[in-house]
């Protein structure tokens, strides 16, 4: 992965590109779930700005830790769609060969250090990496996605005062996007903000609209910058909205309107960007539509690779429980 | 097909929600705490949204409020605790602790607080909270929410555990932890919510002794040890054994703590011969710990080794087919039974 | 106990036996532990406005829960001093029957429901009491101590936003000693302050002289007050000192300085205490010295009581695990 | 009075404090995170203030410097989190958890990261951790300041475990963890510490390799299996016995995970009698998991069932007698050998 850290053509269809491929695989993982080639994922169709923006900042060597809600977490930051299509079907070819699944993507390669099933649960993690750097004097920096419901794990606070009182580079990234399983985010988060707890730690927190790629980029590019000159961790609190239902079979209907479904929509991070690229005269809609169907033709090459591939053998079940055996 | 026979059939689901609704009625100082156990947030057209990821509390916060069914942020060491707390003066909570691989954020105060405080008070502050929790792999999950763990909360003093096996224990054991007055963890197999069970569940309340084990199935030749899930698969690997000419006796553990040690005994003595089938790791294990019992204290009645039936030491893998092996199923248990038989 | 709301003479003498009463007990639970009667314990002497100046606010049937350090919070709740000598030499007449000790004295009947031995462990314990409260529909109000080092464990802030949210009647009362261990505050809670994190929660936090227990009794009245009213939770900061070391065996020179010590020590409140009540003529120097006798003749009888008194039976090693076997 | 005999004797504490110095000065990747293990702070004239608790760091942050010797906010979960972070990405930690009692507050990271990682990768990552953690009764601390635990730890697959027993495994096993790629967890018993050994130390690093056992003393009657502190109670126990005319064979685990079964075995075959002591909680507890083993893989060579020795099924009570009841001890152990020697 190329670093695209200043707004130019190139960045912007790089993110372009990068968020329609996201909304693509989704859509296909979503097909594949319904096909019943895997049991469930959580979809992040509607967030693909967030990580987006960020790791148009970073390097393939510095690291992202995500959630259970990790496939556009993965995708910005480069990992191989088709072992992670392979990964999502439990095959060999995957990420993790198979045995970690959508909750569990994984590419050291690329920097991502993986998705996590336990919520809050890789923040501690991600500021261990930031401590390492520090330590083996790198200038890497660490990246920690987390969701509104996640910020009420107390692993968080733990996290964002160790990372201040050490100065460490960390971004703690909350993508807000309103809702953990069905409860809305105003009836569990004290105070209505997230950003507003950084204060606390002396740290600084920043809530940004995270339907907005460029803002997204705005922010996440000045809180690299902190972090690899050594000042610090920084909060993120990005406003976002996840367009499906939590896990796939719910119907959000169930605990919101129909009207903020439109509002987020409306807002549509695909859209805002494209409307961007166009009126600037970045791009025309002929070069985006080859984007659009680049997207979908490596997403079929993905599912082609993933159905192609073979299940682990039986005796994989038995690897990599550790390095060494007795 | 299957031929309903019980009177009064619930899902394992249902089971489980009416002994939770009829205690709630009996009883005003049950509440209910967890994560989107009803859904909604404060909106007043969405209540009830979720009613729990197993949906075990669905319909209860229109009967009972959002005083006593609490919605709680993600911060299972401070809900835990909160029910710790509750319980030492004047409530009786139920809380959800959704999958127990999560234990890990709370397992403070579950073990620390929960297990030991009746003792370190000296006997004067009762802990009557009741933890219920989701266990067992089969669903693709994979190795963050398919555990099932039992064993190491029965490690605890202090502690009781409890493992229903169909909707008939299951709503006995949720009332009989809701009334008793330690701590008790009942653990909930999702497979177990996916299986239509041909039992009948009164519709008056009732208690599943806490510490009692049950005979599912009586037989001659052999015992095997079933706990929640695996006692489906005792009793499926009985009927192949029948079926060869093997008599299978199935015990349904139920209670682990207490553990219903003289029942085992004696159902080894009778049949001399033992398979623990446990979907817990391996290590340190409920199936560790009754082949010590019984290998200490029916030695002399063995005709065989006492036989384990666990997962491999190793998380569960996300992969189907390798998933598919991690799990203890009707051959594994009829293999090692045939091993004993011999 | 009476409750001592309204700061008159009677306040301010039963505010003086309350801190003088806990003085003499740490001295000689100090010598009690050299003659090797018991194998340790956290002193709070230097601390016990703390607790006084809130716990005169407080009923029997409103609870107080402790930490490791909590000799001082089950004295000014009214714990009887013989059966806390009896317990920290384990008899079976203690508080605990001689099963907890001193890091877990508890008197449901006195509203104390128990010190702690884990670090923060007690924090959502006492948001459940005010969640009790609450739901039975009583006024009772729920009161945790607890360390600046505790103030760094993530179930604080799992616990303030929880008590938020619900509007719980608990009081969240840190003892900044100054040190967790050997560990000076300022290097391991970032930003400085303890108090200030309660904005994130939206919940007030105060920041109050722990020396002078005027002022605890000040502060601890409205949030008392607060918490009666069902206004939900304070978070208080108490900046106080630990005379000692931190478990007995350790000199606490080897990470502070005298000049701090004395510092602390001159402005004891105790002493303080004295200076208002003669100063303002309350009471005489003979009714004080009246006073300390008294506490000095319970604290006698204490010992003598525990010394008297029985060890556990063999038996009772089995009893209380649980309430009910099979 | 003690003869001392070996040629370089350390205490307990001395061994482990070499054994992290001589790793941190072979490599510059290893770190270590806890509270209060250097103490003091930021003053500069009041640096290594504590050392640690148990004074295992005394002195390495005058060696090491503030960058590698971290005391941290007393954040176990954030800083046990930050070991498995910085262990996955290019840092070989040494995390000290004060008391394994403290384990339910960062579970979560030891159980579903530290764990799980390289399993759910694929094998892809590496979790080169070390915890260390006090473990042990006897010194009055009660419920919360003296469990053992290491029975639960075990339990999970990914997780490896190490009991030293004297200062030679001490720093044997505490190097060989460090250098371990895999998440090691090393417990140490406090009452180990404050015993003197008769035991020589090399002053150059050596691993004691883990999943090894090792006979502390050959004998022929019965096999006495000794963990950690309770290696020493077996081998008082086994001078006892010699002297009532029983030869005893103490085999000390050294290694819970992996455990090192062969050996198990083989002493029991020899023997044809075993007793397992361990301060561990007896439910699922690393005793019923030997016993289980040697009854379902020794069963024709057994004279006598295998026979456990563990606290009782209660938390730790303060009280000094009570104590002193609840640890097993010399003739606990005696009589318990003596029962199947009978
Ligand atoms: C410790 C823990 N508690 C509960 C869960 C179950 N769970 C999975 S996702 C989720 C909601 C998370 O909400 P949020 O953090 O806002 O992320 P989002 O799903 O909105 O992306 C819950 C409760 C879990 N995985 N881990
Ligand atoms: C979870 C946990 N971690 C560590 C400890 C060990 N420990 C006991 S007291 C203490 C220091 C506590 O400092 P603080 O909260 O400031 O209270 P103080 O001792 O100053 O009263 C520590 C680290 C513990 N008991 N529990
Ligand atoms: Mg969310
Ligand atoms: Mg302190």
């Amino acid at each position: 992965m190329t670093t695209h850290s200043t707004m130019n053509k190139d960045t912007l269809l790089w993110m372009y590109s990068t968020m329609v491929t996201i909304r693509r695989f989704e859509e296909q993982s979503r097909r594949e779930a319904d096909a019943g080639k895997l049991r469930g994922m959580h979809s992040s169709i509607g967030q693909e700005a967030v990580p987006t923006g960020i790791s148009a900042h970073l390097r393939d060597n510095d690291f992202v830790l995500g959630t259970h809600r990790s496939h556009h977490h993965c995708i910005a930051k480069g990992v191989d769609i088709n072992e992670m299509m392979a990964e999502l079907l439990g095959k060999a070819t995957g990420t993790n060969s198979g045995k970690g699944g959508t909750m569990h993507i994984a590419d050291i390669n690329k920097g991502m250090l993986g998705a996590n099933g336990v919520v809050g649960s890789n923040i501690p993690v991600a500021t261990g990496v930031g401590l390492s750097a520090k330590v083996r004097g790198t200038d890497q920096v660490s990246v920690v996605f987390f969701g509104d419901g996640a910020s009420s794990q107390g692993v968080l606070h733990e996290s964002m005062n160790l990372a201040s009182i050490w100065k460490l580079p960390v971004l703690f990234v909350c993508e807000n996007n309103r809702y953990a399983e069905s409860t809305p985010f105003e009836f569990t988060v004290a105070g209505g903000s997230i950003s507003n707890r950084a204060a606390g730690y002396d740290i600084p927190g920043v809530s940004v609209d995270g339907q907005s790629v460029l803002e997204m980029f705005e922010v996440g590019g000045e809180a690299v910058a902190r972090a690899r000159r050594g000042d610090g961790p920084t909060l993120i609190e990005a406003q976002t909205y996840r367009y499906h239902g939590h896990f796939g079979a719910d119907d959000p209907l169930g605990y919101r309107s129909e009207e903020e479904q439109e509002y987020y929509m409306d807002r549509d991070c695909i859209k805002q960007l494209t409307a961007h690229i166009i009126e600037n005269g970045f791009a025309g809609e002929d070069d985006l539509q080859s984007l659009d169907e680049k997207a979908l033709a490596a997403i079929a090459e993905a599912v082609r690779f993933a159905d192609e591939s073979p299940f682990p053998d039986d005796a994989d079940l038995m690897t990599d429980v550790y390095n060494t055996y007795a | 097909m299957v031929q309903a026979q019980a009177v009064r059939q619930l899902s394992y689901i249902q089971a489980v929600n009416e002994a939770i609704r009829q205690e709630m009625e009996r009883d005003e100082t049950v509440i209910v705490m967890g994560e989107d156990i009803a859904g909604g947030g404060d909106r007043e057209d969405k209540q009830d949204a979720w009613g729990g990821p197993m949906r075990l509390t669905k319909g209860l916060v229109g009967d009972f409020g959002r005083q006593r069914i609490r919605d709680t942020p993600i911060s299972e060491a401070g809900f835990v605790g909160a029910g710790v707390g509750a319980a030492a003066s004047g409530l009786r909570p139920v809380v959800d602790l959704m999958y127990v691989s999560f234990f890990g954020v709370c397992a403070d105060q579950i073990t620390n607080n929960a297990a030991k405080i009746h003792y370190m008070f000296g006997g004067k502050v009762n802990i009557p909270l009741t933890i219920m929790t989701g266990i067992g792999a089969g669903t693709g999950s994979a190795a963050q929410h398919s555990e099932t763990l039992y064993s190491i909360f029965t490690h605890f003093p202090g502690l009781k555990c409890v493992v229903p096996s169909d909707p008939y224990t299951a709503k006995g054991l949720m009332i009989a932890a809701i009334r008793d007055n330690d701590p008790v963890i009942v653990f909930n197999n999702r497979q177990l919510m996916g299986i239509r069970f041909d039992v009948d569940v009164p519709e008056e309340a009732y208690e599943v002794e806490i510490g009692k084990s049950n005979i599912a199935k009586e037989g001659t030749d052999v015992t095997l040890v079933g706990i929640g899930y695996t006692t489906k698969v005792c009793l499926d690997a009985a009927a192949e054994l029948e079926a060869q000419g093997h008599s299978a006796e199935v015990l349904d553990l139920l209670s682990l703590s207490p553990m219903d040690d003289e029942a085992i005994l004696e159902s080894v003595q009778k049949t001399r011969k033992i398979v623990i089938v446990d979907e817990d790791y391996p290590r340190c294990s409920i199936a560790s710990d009754i082949s010590a019992l019984v290998a200490e204290q029916a030695f002399d009645y063995l005709d065989a080794p006492p036989r384990r039936v666990n997962p491999p030491h190793a998380p569960v893998p996300y992969s189907r087919p390798l998933e598919a092996l991690w799990v203890p199923n009707k051959d594994t248990v009829v293999e090692a039974a045939l091993g004993v038989l011999e």
